[in-house]
């Protein structure tokens, strides 16, 4: 190809955007559109799913140890479950903490019947936060194999409801995702194939003049992948400022729910769906303009 | 150069179009296609074109088997002919320039050789003033001599002109017609359907009358021939 | 009927297209406007129809300030008029029969009626048996014979035609202008612009020639003028 | 208008959808996925909320009573209370129960410590559940008037953190589902506006032959209105179908969470969402073809 024959092909599918206006900016504006929509779920699925992560790390599984065991033996056993990849954390609850802890969450008023005994005295023991609550019956297991580990409390009623929860959530947003992806696709390449067919007449008389199929399907090709760039770029763009605002406005108004709202960065959702929003709207630009071009091109 | 043996177009509707046609149009020959409203001219040229494909029958032009052409030779053969349709088909979203110089482009004519080109084809044409406009702006005559200039500006071996003066005035058509015939003393084969019975006596070449689907005549040095 | 004062019409580019026009067409006349290509014939249709307004002068048509009509006056000026326009503007979604017969359903004549008037008008200009046929399976002569029986189907006062005939053979041109003639006959004051010499020459009506947007001309019983 | 006239403008409304496949299908479309996007999050956000609002009814007020009160002065409280509106249920514990419950809760196999004694004794209480939680504090204030009621315990930050989940999911729900109804408006009003755009030369020819705005209007505004109807019964029929088998899958899927997953029936959601799918598809049809229509009707 002449490098001049490149820049009047380029000109053209800048012109053409130019010449169909009417066109371009739909399909410009169904792009952002189901960008946009495709962005905003993303983030909250994104966000959601890691709320209910976070949300297992806070159960934990509780080991009492041997009556008279050793603080040794203790830290040993201590530093050798730390070990396992399942836990994230673990921590040691001397007897006096349990007791103090125990009051003050179950008994309200009325602890003064207990005088200055501890009944949990011996109930020093250790709290172990997993990464994965799915692992929790595993990690018990093996946690009842230590020698010197007493008992082993679990709450495997939690344990399940998050599992479940969890994986609740992961179908339900994949189903999202994915049924949004469809429309998407769908929908711009809809207003894309739409924008060239009302230009089938003008196709037909370039292909009677002589233009072989590529000199005239390439300025469509591009017009299609400048409208995608630019459907994608501007809700991306929207995204970002959006996200961050509403992520400051949420946290700010439900201080509260300070330990469970913890959002992703704009980054960590960012690295995955600009490359989406490109494809969507580069993608199917360049696939919806070359399909439809060709299909008027039998002439 | 033209060659067509017992033609046939039958459209999905109503009667053929074309109905047994036979004709042999040399190279350098300036031709008259004469006849009735719906007679089967504008079908004729369609099929030269290879817009439509013939129903029976065998066309060749320049040795090329018409009807049997590949998809992808198309574009080539196509490029080999200058056509002037009935109905202009203008590009509407270019103005006069673009919409001539396209036919150059497709010939990866060089930038500054059509930038020479175009003024000197719409001149020829009585455009030069106008290669601004749109064709939405132009009258009737004006949009039918874009048309023209269109069809022109490449220089092809065949020309075929489906009405080329139907809009213009007496002058202009005339105008028209000797810039067509110094196209064909140049060497290029023109057909012209017309129905301008003035020019068809005047300039004494070859006419061919159609009716209903069949040549009716074909005369070597003819005229416009009424039916009453 | 038509009176036109010092009425000129610019586009947007370019020299003016009619620059200061006067005239004065008595009902039941039938005049020819002729002129080059590009000269404003087309224009001055326009701004009859109301489809364009002058940028300045006064159109009066059968009493009606044409300029100064409401929006919701237009549609009702407009059924008192017959237009063959140029370039045919046939619906393209609708076949032949329902191009005609939407003429009549906008005067909201009853149905039973329609059914009547519009096959013998088809008939009328030869196209009887193609009233199934959308616009784009017809030929350019045919196309230009639809837009003429929509045009003339509800014997408007007032027919405007711009170059009813373009696309016809020279009998078919005549039968079309001996059609016309006949609906002068009847009352119907009548506009053809027309390239035709022939048919203007023989028919000794009333010509007014226009030049680059000025009347040139206004003959009582003329023919085509030449310039040269 | 004559009978025939109105039959006429039917009829042709019908027939441009007929004529005009590419661009009557392209709107069904839009109209189908805006409208099956909105009832499909309508139907998720609903059942979200409903969820979390059933959550708060878990979390109850415990009132104890002052030593020695009598059986008869307790059953008179309890109907006192379960008068109050925010009130939605109110449970017994007697002395027994409570211990019973504490120890299974709480102290594991350690329990023999405690030997026979009922450290709860005179711990017999009311537990009462409430169907808004953020009436908490309102209710609490009441019962620590009531004469006989030793103490009252609340979980004021379980409540809090509830009634803020709660806002915050309302208002996230409100911002999905007013963002997605924007972007609906927008498409479809969008491929309607295009349909009729691709016709305006047609809408041109009719006015220069003298046809009424109302004449060449009627038939376009009737062809939005039928495009809209259909665009929105499609995705009806299709939610009507796709949710209840996606009911019954995750309630089947996830029996463990039972008590968590209240599904909405069908129906409880289609007295909204059918009204307002209707409302997207046949309103905006009628005004987007309506202010189409006109805008190319200066002619
Ligand atoms: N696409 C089509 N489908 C069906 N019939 C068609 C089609 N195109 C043309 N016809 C019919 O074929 C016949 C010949 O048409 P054609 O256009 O070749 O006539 P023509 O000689 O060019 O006439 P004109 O001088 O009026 O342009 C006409 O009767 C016309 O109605
Ligand atoms: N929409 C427009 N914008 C700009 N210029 C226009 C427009 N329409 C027509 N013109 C110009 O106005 C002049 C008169 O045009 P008009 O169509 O009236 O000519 P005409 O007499 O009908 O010619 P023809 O016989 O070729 O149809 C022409 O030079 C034309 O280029
Ligand atoms: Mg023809
Ligand atoms: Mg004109």
């Amino acid at each position: 190809m002449r490098i001049s024959t490149f820049f009047y092909t380029l000109g053209q599918g800048i012109k053409n955007i130019w010449r169909n206006k009417i066109f371009s900016l739909a399909t410009v504006a169904t792009i952002s559109a189901c960008v946009f929509l495709f962005g905003m779920f993303y983030a909250i699925v994104l966000n959601f799913s890691n709320i209910v992560r976070q949300a297992q790390s806070g159960v934990a599984v509780t080991v009492f140890f041997d009556e008279g065991i050793s603080d040794d033996k203790i830290q040993e056993i201590g530093t050798e479950i730390s070990k396992r990849a399942e836990v994230s954390k673990i921590v040691f609850v001397s007897a006096e903490e349990a007791w103090e802890s125990f009051k003050q969450e179950n008994l309200g008023d009325y602890v003064d019947s207990f005088g200055d005994d501890n009944p949990l005295a011996e109930d020093s023991n250790y709290e172990i936060y997993m990464n994965d609550i799915s692992m929790q019956e595993n990690l018990v297991t093996y946690l009842e194999g230590i020698d010197g580990v007493r008992i082993v409390r679990k709450s495997a009623i939690v344990a399940n409801m998050l599992t479940s929860v969890n994986s609740l959530i992961g179908i339900v947003s994949l189903g999202i995702i994915l049924i949004l992806l469809a429309v998407s696709i769908f929908l711009i390449s809809n207003t894309v194939a739409l924008g060239i067919t009302v230009r089938r007449e003008e196709i037909g008389i370039m292909k009677l003049i002589g233009a072989t199929d590529f000199v005239v399907r390439a300025p469509f090709v591009i017009e299609g992948m400048l409208l995608g760039l630019i459907g994608a770029s501007l809700p991306l763009v929207a995204i970002y400022v959006i996200y961050q605002r509403t992520v400051i406005y949420l946290a700010d108004r439900f201080k509260v729910l300070d330990s469970l709202l913890q959002f992703l960065s704009i980054h960590q959702i960012f690295s995955t769906l600009v490359p989406v929003a490109l494809i969507l709207g580069v993608g199917i630009g360049f696939l919806g303009s070359f399909t439809t071009a060709r299909k008027h091109l039998r002439v | 150069m033209i060659i067509l043996e017992d033609v046939s177009k039958s459209y999905s509707t109503g009667s053929p179009a074309l109905n047994n046609i036979s004709l042999h149009v040399e190279k350098g020959e300036f031709v008259f296609i004469v006849g009735d409203s719906g007679s089967g001219k504008s079908t004729l040229i369609k099929l030269l074109l290879r817009e439509l494909t013939p129903t029976s029958g065998k066309i060749i032009v320049n040795h090329t088997d018409v009807g049997k052409l590949r998809h992808s030779k198309i574009p080539k053969y196509r490029r080999g002919l200058g056509v002037v349709f009935q109905d202009f088909r203008l590009l509407k979203d270019r103005n006069v320039y673009e919409n001539v110089a396209f036919a150059q482009r497709i010939l990866a004519v060089p930038v500054r050789q059509i930038r020479k080109n175009v003024p000197s084809v719409l001149s020829l044409v009585g455009l030069a003033e106008k290669y601004k406009s749109r064709p939405r702006e132009l009258s009737g005559g004006e949009q039918q001599r874009v048309a023209l200039a269109r069809a022109i500006i490449n220089k092809p071996p065949i020309l075929l002109a489906d009405e080329p003066t139907g809009n213009l005035d007496p002058k202009n058509s005339w105008e028209i017609m000797k810039l067509l015939e110094q196209i064909n003393k140049n060497g290029t084969t023109v057909l012209v359907v017309t129905h301008n019975r003035e020019i068809v006596n005047a300039m004494q070449k070859r006419v061919i009358t159609m009716k209903k689907g069949i040549i009716v005549s074909d005369q070597k040095k003819g005229g416009y021939i009424d039916e009453d």
